[in-house]
């Protein structure tokens, strides 16, 4: 029981600390690419830690909505992070939630997301809500089949499961083609939750391409922090996803230290490189109009569905 | 048991006598008729609960003097678990009505209320109850006739006796078909009685099993609103008093579903040809998808609620349906965990759609209009309201901690066992009626996210909304219930898991409760852990938990700082309330995504000020969407009788002559023919 | 039955029936509304005679008074209010048919035809004196019926109706030798009351509408 | 207990003729009143004697078996809260000056003759004797209808005695046809005119005759009853009759003519067997509920509305004699139940139009709100006609449509579909009046009539709730020993 505590509060922490990085991987390879130097791959980390101790600006039309939001997002987040197995294939949390369990919690941030946009009051808060119930609402059912897709080739929908049976290489199917699909569609369903580039653009606060930005316009001080931080946990769960279910090799399938410090060294790796190849699509792609977006997540929903009809088609 | 039966009969029959012959006071009306109302609701929970548990179904029964009738009820735990699903909302329902009530003193008789509702309330335990064919046609259309009376209470406005007609010719259109099925049970039976029904001497033939499928499908969707016979639903349930369109929307909807079970599992036995279950899983997955994209387009809140009561009366087919197929295939396992998530679906989607219609009622209360686009800021002025109103959208668009996301979770499991269906059709099926479940899903969240948005935050639209105040204790105590309700049963679904499987074995004559409560009760798992498990209690504690380190990350980096309150950004400008975001707005992009289902038209008209046409003096926006279905079923088909009616006076022309010559043509057929 | 031996009795009575049959479809063919009242007349009295026939030869005695009822009512009373309701309204001739008299003959001679075929089986049956007149009978309801029919005017039509009750005479005296005493009082009192009815009603339509054609009345429609 | 039958018939007789003659007006209420309680408590004994004897006789002319009983039951109940409300009616309208003492005393005389006639009718034991009453009631009828004088009055009581008179003519015909076969078997005698007599001897008779016979009398006294093809007339007399009237002829005179049907369907079934008359009745009756169903629609006119509605009861009613077995029970059940729900929707509407002065459905509305006593009467009848649970119409008509399925499934459908469209169209009409903000004013009704109309309505209400859902004990008796009387040998339920 120890042992299985020790290894939550260590994911917890994996987690925590990751997150920043990543976004700051991000931007050092956008900025890298734009030819500028771009900001440190820390300064996320220390804009949180400014953003925790500035004195917060609430607007006085807003509720008790707006002031619980952020905890409830940073709380759900975190909560679908621990469903996810990091650099251990046996997630100790593994029992509380399976996948669908792991989309719920995270659309119960987007929702509370979403009224604290509308809680301001302002057309920003209103347009990012609106156009975030439209993506999200595109997004799931993808997000579904694809993970459905990879479930049956493991037999069972728990994540720790399949990742310790692609881990072990039983579950290896040997046509991959289902795999990818799935992995195609995954990734795009990633992008357009996270608010990534061809479907929203982080960086800017021009209300005509924000949605992320737009929800969070009017939040301020630890409010701000917490909610950047929710928003980079969600780019970590998705693509340690990504990560652990299509490429877990090297994950610990056991949990002695030295299997666990490889597990968190190649977890990093992946992690990293993933981010890299996020921020290269950044640079390449431009921000989608939003009903493109449309176009682009209905082909998440035919490559995932492909997926599922390869699957049963190859095994019969 | 029989004990409580009578008590429980006998009280809502003082519920239905005693208002009515009251002195005309109110005040006595209202408080006598719910208090009887609320006491009897608590005798039907207790009943309930020891149906669940009684060994084996309790039977009493009161002969009639009119053929093939007899009173007789039995109280088997599917009977039994309806009951308790009816009771709880009747309670809540009758304490928020003493509240409520109020609104109508002096506008309609309270003693003509109080005793409709307590006969409403009745009918509906006696529906659920009825163990005789002829007996449960009696009681079903006395629940349609006494709904109609409490739905047109306000029978001055035109559109309410619109929409009372259009729901009493639709349910009796469907009680015709409910009749049919009977009649093909009667004929092999001999008798009315459900005993008769279950075991008949011979077998049905397989066509006339099939005839009783379809019959039983039209004449109980009619009532349930599955698609293409919903069109009433969003007529009626808002034109009823609030109280009484969340025991429509809520409970009265079930007893639809009770009887489909009844049918199709009892009756009908458990060998179902496969395309049964599909035929149920396709209606569900339609209905599902159309119930939610239409209730987006709703900004009356209370018709945005009926059309959810659409939404989750698919989700509940997609349940069964899916229990259907693997029944076909002698899966009873899986079968039965179909049934089951179908069957938890009713109740949670009874306690939180009842909450949502109480929580509208307060609002209608409140700020007496029922649009949501003059709401606003509803949330500071009536917190109560509010809060418990979250808790049911929350539910609604199931999200963790809440039972709404429990169920869901628990008909996505069914739907993904798929993959031990042998045919591959079915294979693919199932898995994309689930990708239509998410969608359905977050449609929801995103409709839910709109009706608290809009109503609850941001600044007042309107001076109905600035002046609104907090409602009356009453009012608060009965949506309390149902939200403690629905937490709990989101919480802690391994009390109730126990209670449905008792339900579920006599049908899939397999019991699962061992298989699907795992790990000592924590956990819930679709027959077998391997596939996946879903611990809710654990889930809600680790959201509480990281709430806390949350918490204690900010005091432990920032410090406890006071906030400072200044006015939102609006670009330099101070925001005005038409600033804010409209329901209308916030679904224009799903409106254009969608657009090939709604087919919406839209109209603008501006007038420009005289100086130039740059500057608009004053614009008007207007988008509505095609009434698919009223437009082509329900209008060509009215259109065709009063034509054939206009065409067939000329039968009545008026001259002696040609009503002689009737008589004559008869005369003469009738002689040639007969001799 | 000392006179006439069964066989010559039911012919006489054929021959009567035979009459009644001519004076129907002479009705039928009859344009001026005095004649009809006259023809009507005219059948009445030869149903008077076969009813007496009849009663003479079964030695029925009601059937005696039955028939100088027939004659004190039906060719005297009834014609007489016919014919002040005639003068009254001073309409004379029957201009506008339903169905011109050539297609009304024919018609006449169809339903007679119908009514021979229809009573055929029941012949047998009858070994009373008078078999075929029950067809007769039948066949004077139905020309009856169709003259109600055929012709506008209101006094035509009770005409119609009165050539019908003489049918069912007819078929009650002939066919059945006669119902007893009380029926037969009974039904002549009806005969009666409903003629002072008709006869009350058309001089009120008269005022009201200040004509007898019934073809106009048709403001009560759907 | 003979003098119980005499007493039932010769009530009316005599207060017809002495409210004729007695000039004011309260004596004739008085009278009125009592022959009312007269008429209710005689039919009462009569039917309390047949359930413990079987029959009852006085004289050798009035006899009551159990269908006459039942018959003398509907008309005794209705007949008297019909007066009742005559009584509180045609007051109010004296009291309007719209009609004089002589034409309000003359008004009685008929109304009491008429009922008298349709109670002779009922109980007398030959079919002749029940012509001749029969006619009698058409003729007090015709004079009634055109009571007002005025020309649609006039229009519709022209219509109505040729109508009825040709009508009436057929049956003639069809009960000396029974006679004339009957005489070959018992002989030349007023007992081939007995109905008993024609049961027995019913084999022996010639089973053309009998069948050409039913057919006459079917089309005769369908003509009364308002069956399809004959009923042209029923909307116009209804609707321009005065309403006491035409609540009369609604709930008596179409059932003492199905009441006529059945006597002769009796002896065709003994002597042919009941798949004839069967077919035959099948047919008529789901053409007339084709009929009214369709024409419900159209209505402008509400009593027009409600005679259409009688088409449609008489249909069903038919239906399920015609069906047999457990129709018959359904029959007969739905007969009374019909009789009662039409009387009390007729006073209500008669309520209404002493208030408003005209029949123009689409400017009544609001009734609950002004007319209390209108509204409701108008608001239970419409939820009784249209066969909902409380109301004993739905269960007779399931057990009809049980009846029909087990004989010919496609009848039930066609029944089915039929009855679904005539209770969306009545109830579209129906509570488009009841419910809604009150409309124009109009002139309000006297103390002294509101007084008997709600005494006749509330009579009405009670009687309705209590067969709604059970049949009392002494009525069930008298139901089994009908349908024993038309199923040879099947056991009724």
């Amino acid at each position: 029981m120890l042992q299985a505590i020790i290894v939550v509060v260590g994911q917890i922490i994996v987690l925590l600390a990751v997150s920043p990085f990543i976004v700051g991987l991000i931007r050092k390879v956008k900025a890298r690419l734009q030819l500028r130097r771009g900001a440190s791959v820390f300064q996320p980390y220390m804009d949180i830690a400014k953003l925790f101790r500035k004195q917060p600006v609430v607007s006085s039309t807003t509720s008790w909505i707006f002031a619980v939001s952020p905890y409830i997002l940073f709380a759900s987040t975190l909560a679908a992070g621990l469903l996810v197995p990091v650099f251990v294939s046996k997630t100790p949390l593994n029992f509380a939630g399976n996948i669908i369990a792991l989309v719920y919690l995270l659309a119960l941030g987007t929702f509370f997301l979403i009224l604290a946009g509308l809680d301001a009051g302002s057309a920003f808060g209103g347009m990012g809500s609106s156009r975030e119930a439209i993506v999200a609402s595109l997004t799931e059912p993808a997000m579904i089949l694809s993970i459905f897709a990879i479930a049956l080739t493991a037999g069972s929908t728990n994540l720790s499961t399949i990742v310790h049976k692609t881990a072990l290489l039983e579950g290896i199917v040997t046509d991959p083609s289902p795999h990818l699909m799935a992995l195609a569609s995954l990734f795009i369903v990633a992008i357009a939750e996270t608010g990534r580039v061809p479907v929203d653009n982080p960086a800017t606060h021009l209300e005509l391409t924000m949605i992320h930005e737009a929800m969070v316009l009017e939040y301020s001080g630890r409010y701000l922090a917490l909610v950047e931080w929710a928003a980079g946990l969600k780019l970590l769960v998705f693509l340690t996803l990504i990560a652990n279910v299509f490429a877990p090799w090297g994950i610990a399938t056991s949990v002695e230290p030295a299997a666990l410090g490889v597990g968190l060294a190649t977890y990093l790796v992946k992690v990293s490189a993933l981010a890299v190849l996020i921020g290269v699509i950044e640079s390449m792609f431009a921000k989608l109009r939003l009903f493109r977006v449309t176009d682009l997540l209905g082909v998440a929903f035919i490559l995932a569905l492909l997926g599922l009809v390869f699957f049963y088609v190859l095994r019969g | 048991m029989s004990v409580l039966v009578m008590a429980l009969l006998t009280c809502y029959a003082a519920g239905v006598v005693v208002p009515a012959c009251l002195p005309s006071r109110p005040t006595h009306q209202n408080l006598v008729a719910h208090s009887l109302a609320c006491t009897a609701g608590l005798l039907g929970v207790a009943l309930g609960i020891a149906g669940l548990i009684a060994p084996e179904p309790l039977t009493t029964s009161l002969s009639s003097t009119i053929p093939y009738l007899s009173f007789a009820i039995r109280l088997d735990p599917l009977a039994a678990f309806f009951l308790l699903t009816i009771s709880l909302v009747g309670v809540a329902a009758s304490i928020y009505a003493l509240g409520y009530a109020t609104e109508y003193y002096g506008r309609a008789s309270l003693g003509a209320l109080g005793s409709l509702f307590n006969g409403f309330l009745l009918s509906m335990t006696l529906v659920v109850l009825a163990d005789n064919g002829f007996f449960f046609l009696i009681v079903w259309e006395l629940m349609s006739l006494l709904s109609y009376f409490l739905v047109v209470t306000e029978h001055e406005k035109a559109d309410v006796r619109y929409a009372g007609l259009f729901y009493l010719i639709m349910t009796h259109v469907g009680t015709a078909f409910i009749m049919l099925t009977f009649l093909i049970f009667f004929q092999e039976g001999g008798s009315f009685s459900f005993e008769a029904f279950r075991h008949p001497e011979q077998p049905l033939p397989e066509g006339m099993r099939t005839v009783a499928f379809l019959m039983a499908l039209i004449g109980f969707g009619t009532k349930a609103g599955i698609v293409p016979l919903h069109v009433w639903l969003p007529y009626a349930h808002p034109a009823a008093p609030s109280h009484i369109s969340a025991l429509m929307s809520g409970v009265m909807i079930k007893t639809a579903i009770y009887a489909l079970v009844r049918v199709y599992f009892d009756f009908l036995g458990g060998q179902f040809p496969w395309w049964w279950g599909f035929v149920v899983l396709l209606v569900g997955t339609v209905s599902a998808l159309l119930g939610v994209m239409y209730a987006l387009m709703e900004h009356d809140l209370k018709s945005l609620l009926a059309y959810h009561s659409v939404e989750n009366v698919g989700i509940i087919l997609l349940g069964i349906g899916s229990g259907m197929i693997f029944q076909t295939y002698g899966l009873n396992e899986f079968a039965a965990l179909g049934l089951l998530a179908g069957l938890y679906h009713t109740i949670n989607h009874a306690m939180f759609k009842a909450l949502l219609f109480l929580g509208a009622g307060s609002l209608l209360y409140a700020t007496h209009t029922r649009n949501m686009e003059e709401y606003g800021g509803l949330l500071r002025r009536m917190p109560w309201t509010g809060a418990c109103f979250l808790i049911g959208a929350v539910s609604i668009a199931a999200l963790p901690p809440t039972n709404g996301f429990v169920s869901e979770w628990l008909v996505f499991q069914s739907l993904f066992l798929s993959f031990h269906i042998p045919s591959i059709l079915l294979k693919l099926i199932l898995p994309l009626a689930a990708a239509m479940l998410a969608l359905t899903g977050v449609l929801a969240l995103a409709c839910f996210a709109k009706a608290f948005g809009i109503s609850f935050l941001a600044l007042p639209r309107s001076s109905h909304a600035r002046h609104a105040r907090e409602v009356s204790v009453s009012m608060r105590l009965g949506m309390a219930l149902l939200a403690i309700i629905c937490v709990v049963l989101g919480v802690a679904p391994m009390v109730v898991v126990p209670l449905l499987d008792r339900v579920v074995t006599p049908f899939a004559s397999v019991s699962i409760e061992g298989k699907v409560l795992a790990l000592d009760g924590w956990a819930l798992a679709p027959v077998n852990v391997e596939f996946s498990s879903l611990s809710p209690p654990v889930l809600a504690l680790l959201l509480v938990a990281l709430s806390m380190l949350a918490l204690g990350l900010v005091v432990a980096f920032g410090g406890l700082v006071r906030k400072r309150y200044y006015k939102t950004w609006g670009c330099g400008i101070n925001l005005t309330r038409r600033m804010e975001y409209t329901a209308t707005g916030f679904v224009q992009p799903i409106k254009r995504v969608f657009s090939t289902i709604y087919q919406p038209t839209v109209k603008l008209e501006t007038e420009f000020l005289e100086e130039s046409r740059y500057f608009a003096k004053r614009r008007r926006f207007e988008f509505h969407i095609e009434p698919v279905f009223q437009k082509y079923l329900y209008d060509p088909l009215v259109a065709f009788f009063t034509a054939m009616a206009e065409r067939l006076r000329v039968i009545q022309a008026g001259s002696l002559h040609l009503y002689l010559a009737y008589i004559f043509v008869t005369l003469v057929v009738l002689l040639l023919i007969a001799v | 039955m000392p006179l006439f031996s069964p066989h010559i009795g039911s012919q006489i009575v054929d021959l009567g029936s035979a009459l009644l049959l001519l004076t129907c479809f002479a009705i039928v063919a009859q344009r001026r509304l005095s004649a009809c009242v006259d023809l009507f007349a005219l059948q009445s009295v030869f149903l008077a005679l076969t009813a007496s026939l009849v009663a003479f030869l079964t030695g029925i005695h009601h059937i005696y008074i039955a028939a100088a009822l027939t004659i004190i009512i039906k060719v005297v009373v009834i014609p007489r209010i016919l014919k002040n309701v005639i003068e009254r309204l001073n309409v004379s001739r029957e201009l506008m048919m339903n169905v011109n008299v050539p297609t009304g003959l024919l018609i006449c001679g169809a339903l007679v035809i119908l009514a021979f075929f229809i009573t055929q089986p029941i012949i047998p049956l009858g070994f009373l004196l008078t078999r075929d007149s029950l067809a007769i009978a039948l066949a004077i309801v139905l020309i009856g019926f169709f003259t109600m029919i055929a012709r506008k005017k209101a006094v035509t039509q009770v005409i119609g109706f009165l050539v019908m009750e003489n049918g069912l005479f007819l078929g009650a005296t002939a066919a059945a030798y006669g119902m007893p005493l009380i029926v037969e009082l009974g039904v002549f009192f009806d005969v009666l009351v409903g003629a002072l009815i008709v006869g009350i009603y058309s001089h009120r339509l008269q005022d009201a509408f200040d004509s007898v054609d019934t073809s106009k009345l048709t403001t009560l429609r759907e | 207990m003979t003098w119980s039958l005499v007493l039932l018939v010769s009530t009316p007789v005599v207060a017809g003729f002495v409210s004729l003659l007695v000039g004011q007006r309260r004596a004739i209420e008085v009278l009125q009143c009592v022959q009312a309680g007269a008429m209710l408590v005689a039919a009462a004994l009569v039917a309390e004697r047949v359930v413990a004897t079987g029959g009852v006789s006085a004289g050798n002319f009035l006899v009551s078996d159990s269908l006459s009983a039942w018959l003398d039951l509907i008309v005794g109940v209705v007949g008297s809260t019909g007066t009742l409300f005559a009584v509180g009616y045609m007051g109010e309208e004296l009291d309007r000056a719209h009609v004089s003492l002589r034409r309000y005393s003359q008004f009685f005389c008929l109304f009491d003759l008429y009922l008298a006639a349709m109670l002779l009718a009922i109980n007398i034991e030959n079919i002749a004797i029940m012509w001749i009453a029969i006619e009698g009631s058409t003729l007090s009828a015709a004079l009634l209808i055109g009571f007002d004088r005025s020309k649609a009055a006039l229009e519709a009581g022209w219509k109505y005695v040729i109508l009825s008179s040709v009508g009436i003519a057929l049956a003639l015909f069809g009960t000396i046809l029974i006679y004339y076969s009957s005489e070959h078997v018992l002989g030349v005698s007023s007992e081939a005119l007995r109905w008993s007599q024609l049961y027995q001897t019913a084999e022996r008779l010639n089973p053309t005759a009998i069948k050409i016979a039913f057919i006459f009398a079917l089309i005769g006294y369908g003509t009364k009853a308002g069956i399809a093809p004959m009923h042209t007339w029923l909307p116009d007399a209804h609707a321009e009759a005065p309403t006491p009237v035409s609540a009369m002829l609604s709930a008596n005179m179409l059932t003492l003519a199905v009441y006529a049907i059945l006597r002769f369907k009796a002896v065709t079934d003994r002597s042919v067997g009941s798949e004839f008359t069967g077919k035959l009745i099948i047919g008529l009756a789901l053409l007339s509920l084709a009929v009214s169903a369709t024409f419900f629609l159209v209505q402008r006119d509400y009593k027009r509305l409600f005679a259409y509605s009688s088409i449609e009861h008489i249909g069903i009613a038919l239906l399920g004699f015609g069906i047999g077995g457990l129709g018959i029970f359904a029959g007969a059940w739905h007969l009374m139940n019909h009789a009662l729900a039409k009387s009390m929707a007729f006073y209500g509407a008669g309520l209404v139009f002493l208030r408003h002065n005209h029949r123009l459905l689409d400017r009544v509305t609001g009734l609950l709100g002004r007319m209390p006593v209108a509204g409701i009467a108008i608001l239970v009848a419409g939820v009784a006609l249209a066969g909902m649970p409380p109301f004993g119409l739905f269960t007779s008509e399931v057990l009809i449509v049980a009846g029909a399925y087990t004989a010919r499934p496609e009848v039930a459908y066609v029944f089915l579909a039929l009855l679904a469209l005539a209770f969306a169209t009545l109830l579209f009409q129906v509570l488009r009046m009841a419910l809604g903000a009150p409309g124009e004013a109009g002139t309000a009704v006297g103390g002294q009539c509101r007084v008997f109309t709600s005494t006749a309505v509330g009579i009405n209400i009670v009687a309705l709730g209590m067969i709604g859902l059970q049949v009392p004990s002494g009525l069930g008796t008298l139901l089994a020993s009908i349908v024993k009387m038309f199923n040879l040998g099947i056991e009724a339920p």
